[in-house]
């Protein structure tokens, strides 16, 4: 086999890899929507406000500081102690809990049985209030996330695999971090099918997303469902910012890994928690793939962005509901 | 009882028909009218025209053209960058190839360039619905900006991809480029709005109008009862771009006079222009005007008022611009979830009773 | 009805009430009326009487559709039900079974008669044995059971709310229009389901109707609502009896019924309040 | 009045935090303790971009009343929008190290200063360093061009191309496009292509990204060599001790070793006046915004002696900056001594001297090291170029030529 | 086989005992059958609809009653079967194309533009004759507003027809449910169908109600001469309008013929009726 064959095989792993960093994000689309029919744009700031925060108990920040100083005229910036990771984690989901029952409390509650266009507006809406609060609450400067996950190619992987391809081929390149959050992801949707499928309220969040009216009719108290479910959300936020963040600092860019999440989430289907994994290694595979055969040596490169969505809009034409979403319902 | 209906009486079909048809609203607007083309551009100044009312005006036309897809037509899009960026690039290589070309006549050219782009990035709509579609759009928005970054023919083989708006003179008055005054701009961007928005109004109470929203409220009893989906949702789409191509024309060349499709163009572009027909009011061209306005107007304002007047430091201001901006989406969404349109028209009924509760 | 196990005792008790929509559309102008525990009470009135809304207002589903009670009270056993969510509610064993079906369209009709559990906890046994009972009401919809709601013809939609609100086991239940698209068979079925259920469990309904015939057949007493308001009630053998009711709710003159095909001079109807 | 475009939100407010504390500090600094320049108070506003082209015309419009004496708009996006603009107001504008290359060339660009440095002078500098690590031979070596796709990371192509053909190496161009969180491919590329060197004109999260991926795929960081915009502390940072080596491009020097900090924490931080938190204190793009005001502030004072007015309009200044020079002593006295290099500007050449600098990034102290003098670059290749653009903006734009 | 296997007497006309022309059939179904999956809504089912005849059809819930309109106006494809239409077999085609053949109809689940008002929505039923092209309307030249106004006056006549003057302007969402069953059917004869199809009409209405609807179904029918299908569940409905009834039960056609011939029929009362009715 010659070398390039092998760099091709590289380039699927990693596609694989990189799909599932998108499908961290995707999740949390996925479960909002599946419980509300809420188009949730708010998810991408969510990781970046998680992650924040994490940092921020990591490194003891104290929260508003900027503000502080600015109105008191204090110098206050930090309390001086580190918080070890773990706890950091559990005062961060914590605070994803808060978030949620805010959330629902200001904003859900007061637009049941909306149009799904009117709820995603309010997610807009939500986000914008994100972004200023989270910079305002956190500083918006690049903050280093460090949660003890190694980073950088597996030597392991990469000796042992060297010896294919011949003098040109040096072993597969496999970033650990990705390896991570593979086992991570599938654990995640794992727990997560088996909650949404074969639990009461698991069957009560697809109730809601049908029909809001219906389902207070039957008593589905539209806001424990919701807290639960924004606060699963938020975790699965928190899980996508750590693994983001490590990657690449905690700083306001984070929340565009939406943007890479959206061509995942259609081609998966937005109600599908397994779609969400599909969807995301086929995007991941697809534009590496692209880039690597045609994108990098033909059009010039910087394809991935608009093939990934080009591919998801080649599987909707022949599926309009995504590879696993429900079935759009179409009767008179 | 203030705001009154009462004693008008309609003899006619024509006369029901009419765009305002209550005398009072139509006298508002005339008088409306009258002062943004008479009295604004006497007092016009730079930072009026450039910081409000040019990007007002221009929005205002995109957020007409969206909402006669999203709004009327039902399909929600997130490629308005990417069709302005069409008209932006179309309107510079009219401008470059054809130097005598009329400007004027290069903005509505670039319109129906960007209205075939935008039939062809429709077509998926026969079949994806919802935000399946608002996502497939974003396919052509990244495609488009990729395009227009990557081949060179569209910006000329400049060497940093920017485009640059050459001078124009129309009637004899300079309408593009750095030596353009603030009236004269103005006045060809409220033209164009005005027209735009006319033409918009008419075909939305139209047959045309009526087989957009019938797909949007139902497509398939829509189609039952004879309107083919298919016609209906791209001459949707195309008229829809046309208008954003327009504005992305102005945008590039008698606003911004040099762009960079990345950053002028960008998926923000998209956003911003949803959320303004949004909290306007789907379906509403008051509505567009009305949400154009309030996303334009409120960052700039809360800016002068945090920083101008206020004196806080500008990072501060600016995280709180996004708080304020972001709550007040949100509350207005749930005092009127149909948007300040929906609001206005509810005020109208009240005042209606008024001083009477019911 | 001789045997009616209703009470005396005032289950629940509208007290007044006026609606609101859109801050602006006035609908209900004072309606008050009451459910005695254990009675079957109709509700009945034409179109855009208000029926709906009263139901609504009940059951505290107002608030989706951006209406609000302005006046008056609604008490359950004593409660004013504004303090309770429409889940509480449930839970209290007030139902509603809404007008125009609302089905869960993509849920199977098993996992829609499911959801009418979700405030029960109780073991997984009794469901079953509660879904069975309902399977043994509806034979049709334990044909269908694995279809998605959404693609069941529109009779079978109105089983399955049906079946959906009974699933929760519940004290009142508030039907709206129970035998639209029913055909007529199952429309005696369906209302023999709801005065066995009165009769042995004790259920209490209120019951919107346009069905008129059938409902003062079944119901104990009865309201009749005209633009939002209540302008008639009585024991429903009364209101059977009173001649206004005849000509109008139930198409009889003093010369019997008259085919639909005679009714071609049109008849002004006459309003008690307008 | 000195207005400053800054961005301190948004997805590049990660370069833009500190740039802007330390133009703003300096600004504070001659306030609080010179009283102003020459006896004017300094009317120091600051505008938020958010790095967005529509709001920095907003800020223009919005600021040029008040007597703005010059605009620094720190983005290339934003320069391009207000080089005509500026032009047509007759205010000048001082873009260091980024906008448009060629309005270097005052011939054309009568209002425009992009002086000490620009993208092309960055690009000979990176190939010149590369040069002097090959005694002076790079015939067949891979360089590898990792850009930010956009006009800005498109800039230094056409010069790379054009020492390509000079100097016989092989150079490949690697896009990433905005905001550049996944940049797999590329170094999945680079991993393969083996290039000799990577050089990188990043901006925002590209830059940590790029050089977290360059460490993971154990690229010897001294072979990586970004431009100015791609080194600083928030770059290097994220990617910890695999950073440890990374070199960049520097058009002045690093650290707080100056006699300005003294100064600055006396009548500044003391104060409780300071701009930021005073982590960026120190920071090269904190030095980047000294040196920004320094060199605007000098010009100012040129401008009042030039004119002997003590309030001086825009017009002042543009001639001020035609006629600016610093040199090693003027900078010492300012605090900054052996900061930057001396250079004067004429009216031919409002691009400076051409000369830059390679700094290296040491993981373990957290440290900036300058590795190198301020080299001369290839002014033979970059004047040409610059004709032949600034040549064709005068074209299409009928602008006649000055200075003749 | 175009124009053979209608039985003779389906070319025939006659005239009713009230004096209106039932003309030859003008819709013909042939050995229909339809499957969902595994689900068979209608199996092998033929008969006729005459012009200028109402047809109706009933049969207990779920026997496949709104499919087989669902087929008529060809929303539904039958996997077996031809629907002859005017003589012709027809070739499948899609909604809006046999909307424009002059087949209207109503929905059993109300199926109206809940964003338009009441006017709007019986426009909506008068597109297939409107024709101006987009300039013209854009700026509302002569053609496009005399075209408007022309339909609109037709519209109109509609609406005082069926006396919903007061309502004209209100968004049909607000309505109550019989009054939106009353705009959905203004909105099927702006079409000015040759072929009405009706899904259950009277549903929710009060006898009242169910008799002014039952005067505009017979207006329709007499003075406009529109052949019309119906769905209903109130038999005495039924039984007095319909000239000749098919009823169907789980898929299959188990009787056909005038009212009492239907009413008689016991597999009828076994499957439908219960008891027989009045
Ligand atoms: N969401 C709403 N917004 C505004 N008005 C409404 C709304 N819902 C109902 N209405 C109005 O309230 C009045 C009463 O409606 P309601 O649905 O309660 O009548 P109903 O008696 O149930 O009639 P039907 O028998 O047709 O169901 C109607 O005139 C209707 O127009
Ligand atoms: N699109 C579809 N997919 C699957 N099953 C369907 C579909 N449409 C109809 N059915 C099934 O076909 C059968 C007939 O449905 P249809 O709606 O025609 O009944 P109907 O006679 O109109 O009943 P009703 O009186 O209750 O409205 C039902 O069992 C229904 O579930
Ligand atoms: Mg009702
Ligand atoms: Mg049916």
């Amino acid at each position: 086999m010659p070398a390039e064959f092998y760099y091709g095989v590289e380039v699927f792993l990693n596609g694989l890899m990189a799909g599932v960093m998108y499908s961290l994000v995707a999740l949390g689309f996925v479960l909002i929507f599946k419980a509300s029919g809420i188009f949730n744009y708010a998810q991408g700031i969510m990781a970046l406000f998680a992650a924040m925060t994490l940092v921020g108990f990591q490194e003891g920040q104290i929260p508003f500081a900027h503000l502080i100083n600015a109105v008191f005229g204090t110098e206050v910036h930090h309390f001086g102690w580190t918080m070890p990771t773990f706890l950091a984690i559990l005062f961060a989901l914590g605070m994803m809990l808060l978030f949620a029952f805010l959330v629902e409390r200001l904003i859900l509650k007061h637009l049941v049985n909306q149009e799904p266009i009117i709820l995603f507006m309010a997610t807009i809406g939500l986000a914008y209030f994100m972004e200023g609060f989270g910079d305002l609450m956190w500083g918006s400067n690049v903050k280093r996330l460090d949660v003890g996950i190694p980073q950088g190619g597996n030597f392991w992987i990469e000796e042992n695999t060297a010896f294919l391809g011949g003098e040109e081929f040096y072993g597969f390149y496999l970033d650990t971090l990705d390896i991570y959050a593979t086992v991570i992801a599938v654990v995640l949707v794992i727990s997560l099918v088996l909650f949404s499928q074969y639990t009461k309220t698991g069957r009560a969040l697809r109730a809601v997303a049908d029909d809001h009216q219906a389902a207070l009719s039957v008593g589905i108290s539209l806001r424990g469902i919701w807290v639960i479910v924004w606060a699963i959300a938020g975790f699965v936020a928190l899980v996508a910012g750590i693994m983001w963040g490590a990657k690449s600092g905690v700083q306001f860019s984070l929340s565009l890994i939406a943007l890479k999440a959206l061509p995942v989430l259609m081609l998966g289907g937005f109600t599908s928690i397994p779609g969400a994994i599909v969807g995301g290694l086929i995007i991941g595979v697809g534009e590496k793939m692209f880039e690597f055969l045609i994108g990098a040596p033909l059009l010039g490169g910087a394809t991935e962005n608009w093939f990934a969505y080009m591919l998801a809009l080649m599987f909707l034409v022949f599926r309009p509901q995504g590879l696993f979403g429900e079935k759009i319902i179409e009767r008179v | 009882m203030l705001y009154r209906e009462v004693g008008e009486f309609k003899t006619s079909y024509t006369a029901d028909q009419q765009t305002f048809p209550i005398s009072f609203d139509k006298i508002a607007y005339f008088i409306a009218l009258a002062i943004a083309f008479f009295v604004v551009p006497l007092i016009i100044n730079d930072y009026w025209a450039k910081a409000i009312l040019l990007p007002f005006l221009i929005f205002g036309i995109a957020a007409i053209g969206l909402n006669i897809l999203t709004g009327y037509c039902g399909q929600v899009s997130l490629g308005s960058g990417g069709f302005m960026a069409v008209g932006a690039y179309a309107c510079y290589k009219f401008m470059t190839a054809f130097p005598d070309l009329n400007l004027i006549i290069c903005i509505v050219l670039s319109g129906g360039v960007t209205a075939m782009v935008g039939i062809l990035f429709g077509l998926p709509s026969l079949r994806i619905k919802g935000f399946y579609l608002a996502v497939a759009t974003l396919a052509a928005q990244f495609f488009l900006v990729w395009l227009f970054n990557k081949v060179g023919w569209f910006y000329n083989y400049t060497a940093t991809g920017q485009i640059n708006a050459p001078e124009r003179e129309f009637l004899g008055i300079i309408i593009s480029g750095p030596n353009s005054s603030p009236e004269a701009v103005y006045l060809v961007c409220l033209s164009f709005l005005t027209v735009l928005a006319l033409i918009a109004r008419n075909l939305t109470r139209g047959s045309f109008g009526r087989k957009w929203m019938a797909i949007r409220d139902m497509d398939i009893a829509a189609e039952i009862i004879g309107v083919n989906p298919l016609m209906a949702k791209l001459t949707a789409f195309g008229v829809s771009s046309f208008y954003v191509g327009i504005s992305g024309a102005l945008l590039f060349s008698v606003f911004l006079g040099a762009v960079e499709v990345g950053e002028v163009f960008g998926i923000q572009k998209s956003f911003l222009v949803l959320f303004m027909i949004i909290i306007g009011g789907l379906g509403s061209i008051f509505g567009s005007l009305a949400g154009a306005a309030f996303l334009v107007l409120m960052p700039v304002v809360l800016k002068n008022v945090m920083v101008g007047s206020m004196g806080w430091p500008v990072d501060i201001a600016a995280h709180f611009e996004f708080l304020i901006v972001g709550s007040l989406i949100v509350f207005f969404l749930i005092v009127e979830p149909h948007g300040f349109a929906m609001l206005w028209r509810i005020i109208k009924e009240k005042l209606r009773l008024w001083p009477f509760p019911h | 009805m001789l045997d009616s196990p209703q009470t005396d005792e005032k289950l629940l008790d509208v007290n007044n009430i006026e609606v609101i929509y859109n801050h602006v559309i006035l609908v209900l102008k004072g309606v008050s009326l009451s459910v005695p525990k254990g009675g079957i009470t109709a509700l009945l009135g034409g179109n855009g009487a208000g029926k709906t809304t009263t139901l609504k207002a009940i059951s505290n589903l107002l608030h989706s559709e951006r209406g609000e009670v302005t006046k008056g009270t609604i008490l359950y056993r004593g409660n004013p039900v504004a303090d309770l969510n429409p889940a509480a509610l449930v839970k209290s064993g007030v139902i509603q079974v809404m007008e125009g079906r609302h089905c869960f369209e993509h849920l199977t009709v098993e996992e829609n008669l499911l959801t009418g559990s979700y405030t029960r906890s109780v073991s997984r046994g009794d469901i079953a044995r509660d879904l069975d009972l309902v399977y043994t009401y509806f034979p049709r919809l334990k044909e269908r059971r694995k279809s998605q709601a959404g693609y069941t013809s529109g009779g079978e939609q109105q089983m399955c709310a049906i079946g959906r609100a009974l699933m929760s086991r519940p004290e009142t239940v508030l039907l709206d229009e129970p035998s639209m698209g029913l055909a007529p068979q199952l429309v005696e079925e369906i209302f023999g389901i709801v005065k066995a259920l009165n009769e042995k469990e004790g259920v209490s309904f209120l019951l919107a109707e346009q069905n008129t015939n059938v409902a003062l057949r079944f119901a104990h007493y009865g309201y009749i609502l005209e633009s939002g308001r209540v302008v008639m009630d009585g024991p429903a053998a009364e209101l059977r009896e009173n001649p206004d009711v005849k000509e109008f709710y139930l198409g009889m003159s003093d010369e019997g019924r008259k085919s639909f095909r005679d009714v071609r001079s049109y008849r002004r109807r006459k309003r008690w309040l307008s | 009045t000195f207005p400053n475009l800054t961005y301190r939100t948004g997805p590049y407010a990660v370069n833009g935090i500190p740039y802007a504390d330390g133009y703003a500090d300096y600004m504070a600094l001659l306030n609080s303790r010179d009283g102003g320049i020459g006896g004017e108070k300094i009317n120091y506003i600051e505008c938020e971009t958010q790095y967005n082209t529509e709001k920095g015309v907003e800020c223009y419009e919005n600021t040029k009343g008040e007597g703005s004496l010059v605009y620094q708009p720190m983005s290339t996006g934003i320069t391009y929008q207000l080089i005509p603009k500026a032009t047509a107001d007759g205010i000048p504008l001082l873009t260091m190290g980024y906008g448009r290359t060629s309005a270097a060339n005052g011939k054309v660009f009568s209002h425009i200063f992009n002086y000490p440095a620009n993208y092309w002078v960055g690009a000979s500098a990176v190939i010149n360093h590369i040069l002097s690590l090959n005694n002076g031979n790079i015939k067949g070596k891979k360089i590898a061009l990792v850009y930010h796709n956009s006009a800005y990371g498109k800039e230094p192509i056409r010069t790379l191309q054009e020492l390509e053909k000079k100097h016989g190496f092989k150079l490949s161009l690697l896009p990433v496009d905005h905001p550049g969180q996944e940049q797999k491919s590329q170094w999945l590329q680079i991993r393969r292509e083996k290039p000799d060197y990577v050089t990188m004109w990043g901006w925002g999260v590209m830059n940590p990204t790029a050089i977290q991926e360059a460490a993971n795929i154990r690229f010897p960081m001294e072979n990586f060599i970004g431009v100015w915009w791609s080194g600083s502390e928030g770059d290097v940072l994220p990617a910890g001790n695999g950073a440890n080596g990374y070199k960049s491009l520097a058009m002045h020097n690093t650290g707080s070793d100056f006699p300005i900090y003294a100064d600055l924490k006396k009548h500044v931080y003391d104060k409780g006046l300071a701009a930021g938190d005073g982590t960026s204190s120190g920071q090269v793009l904190y030095n980047r915004g000294l040196y920004a005001a320094m060199l605007a502030t000098e010009a100012a004072r040129l401008a009042q002696k030039m004119s002997g007015k003590a309030n001086i309009s825009p017009a002042d200044m543009r001639d001020a900056m035609e006629a600016f020079s610093i040199n090693e002593a003027q900078m010492a006295s300012l605090g900054l001594p052996n900061f930057a290099p001396s250079f004067s500007v004429s009216c031919e050449n409002h691009g400076g001297p051409g000369l830059a600098a390679i700094q290296q990034w040491d993981a373990k102290a957290k440290k900036w090291t300058m590795i190198s003098d301020f080299i001369k670059t290839d002014a033979e290749v970059i004047n040409a170029l610059i004709a032949e653009d600034s040549a064709a903006y005068a074209a299409e734009n009928k602008i006649k030529e000055r200075c003749g | 086989m175009s124009r053979k296997t209608a039985s003779l007497d389906s070319r025939d006309s006659y005239v009713t005992a009230d004096g209106r022309t039932i003309g030859p059939a003008v819709m013909e179904m042939q050995n229909i059958t339809l499957r969902f999956g595994g689900v068979v809504a209608i199996q092998d089912i033929s008969f006729d609809i005459r012009e200028g005849e109402i047809r109706a059809i009933i049969g207990p819930n779920g026997a496949g009653k709104s499919s087989m309109l669902n087929v008529i106006n060809g929303f539904y494809h039958p996997q077996e079967g031809h629907v002859i239409y005017k003589g012709e077999v027809r070739k499948p085609l899609k909604p809006y194309e046999i909307a424009h053949q002059g087949i209207a109809r109503t929905f059993q689940n109300i199926a109206l533009f809940k964003g338009m008002s009441t006017l709007d929505n019986i426009m909506t039923g008068r597109l297939t004759h409107m024709k101006t092209g987009m300039l013209a309307q854009a700026l509302w030249w002569g053609k496009a507003q005399k075209e408007e106004v022309e339909n609109r006056a037709f519209v109109e006549q509609i609406v005082d027809f069926l006396e919903i003057q007061s309502i004209r302007k209100v968004p049909v969402g607000r309505l109550p449910y019989g009054l939106q069953k009353r705009v959905e059917l203004g909105r099927a004869l702006a079409a000015q169908p040759s072929l009405l199809l009706l899904d259950e009409p009277m549903a929710g209405m009060n006898v009242e109600e169910k008799e002014d609807m039952s005067r505009f179904i017979l207006d329709v029918n007499e003075e406009f001469g529109t052949t019309i299908a119906l769905i209903e569940h109130d038999m005495s409905v039924v039984m007095d309008l319909a000239d000749r009834v098919v009823v169907m039960d789980y898929g299959r056609k188990i009787g056909d013929g005038t009212p009492d011939e239907v009413r008689s029929n016991q597999a009828v009362i076994d499957a439908y009726l219960g008891v027989s009715h009045d």
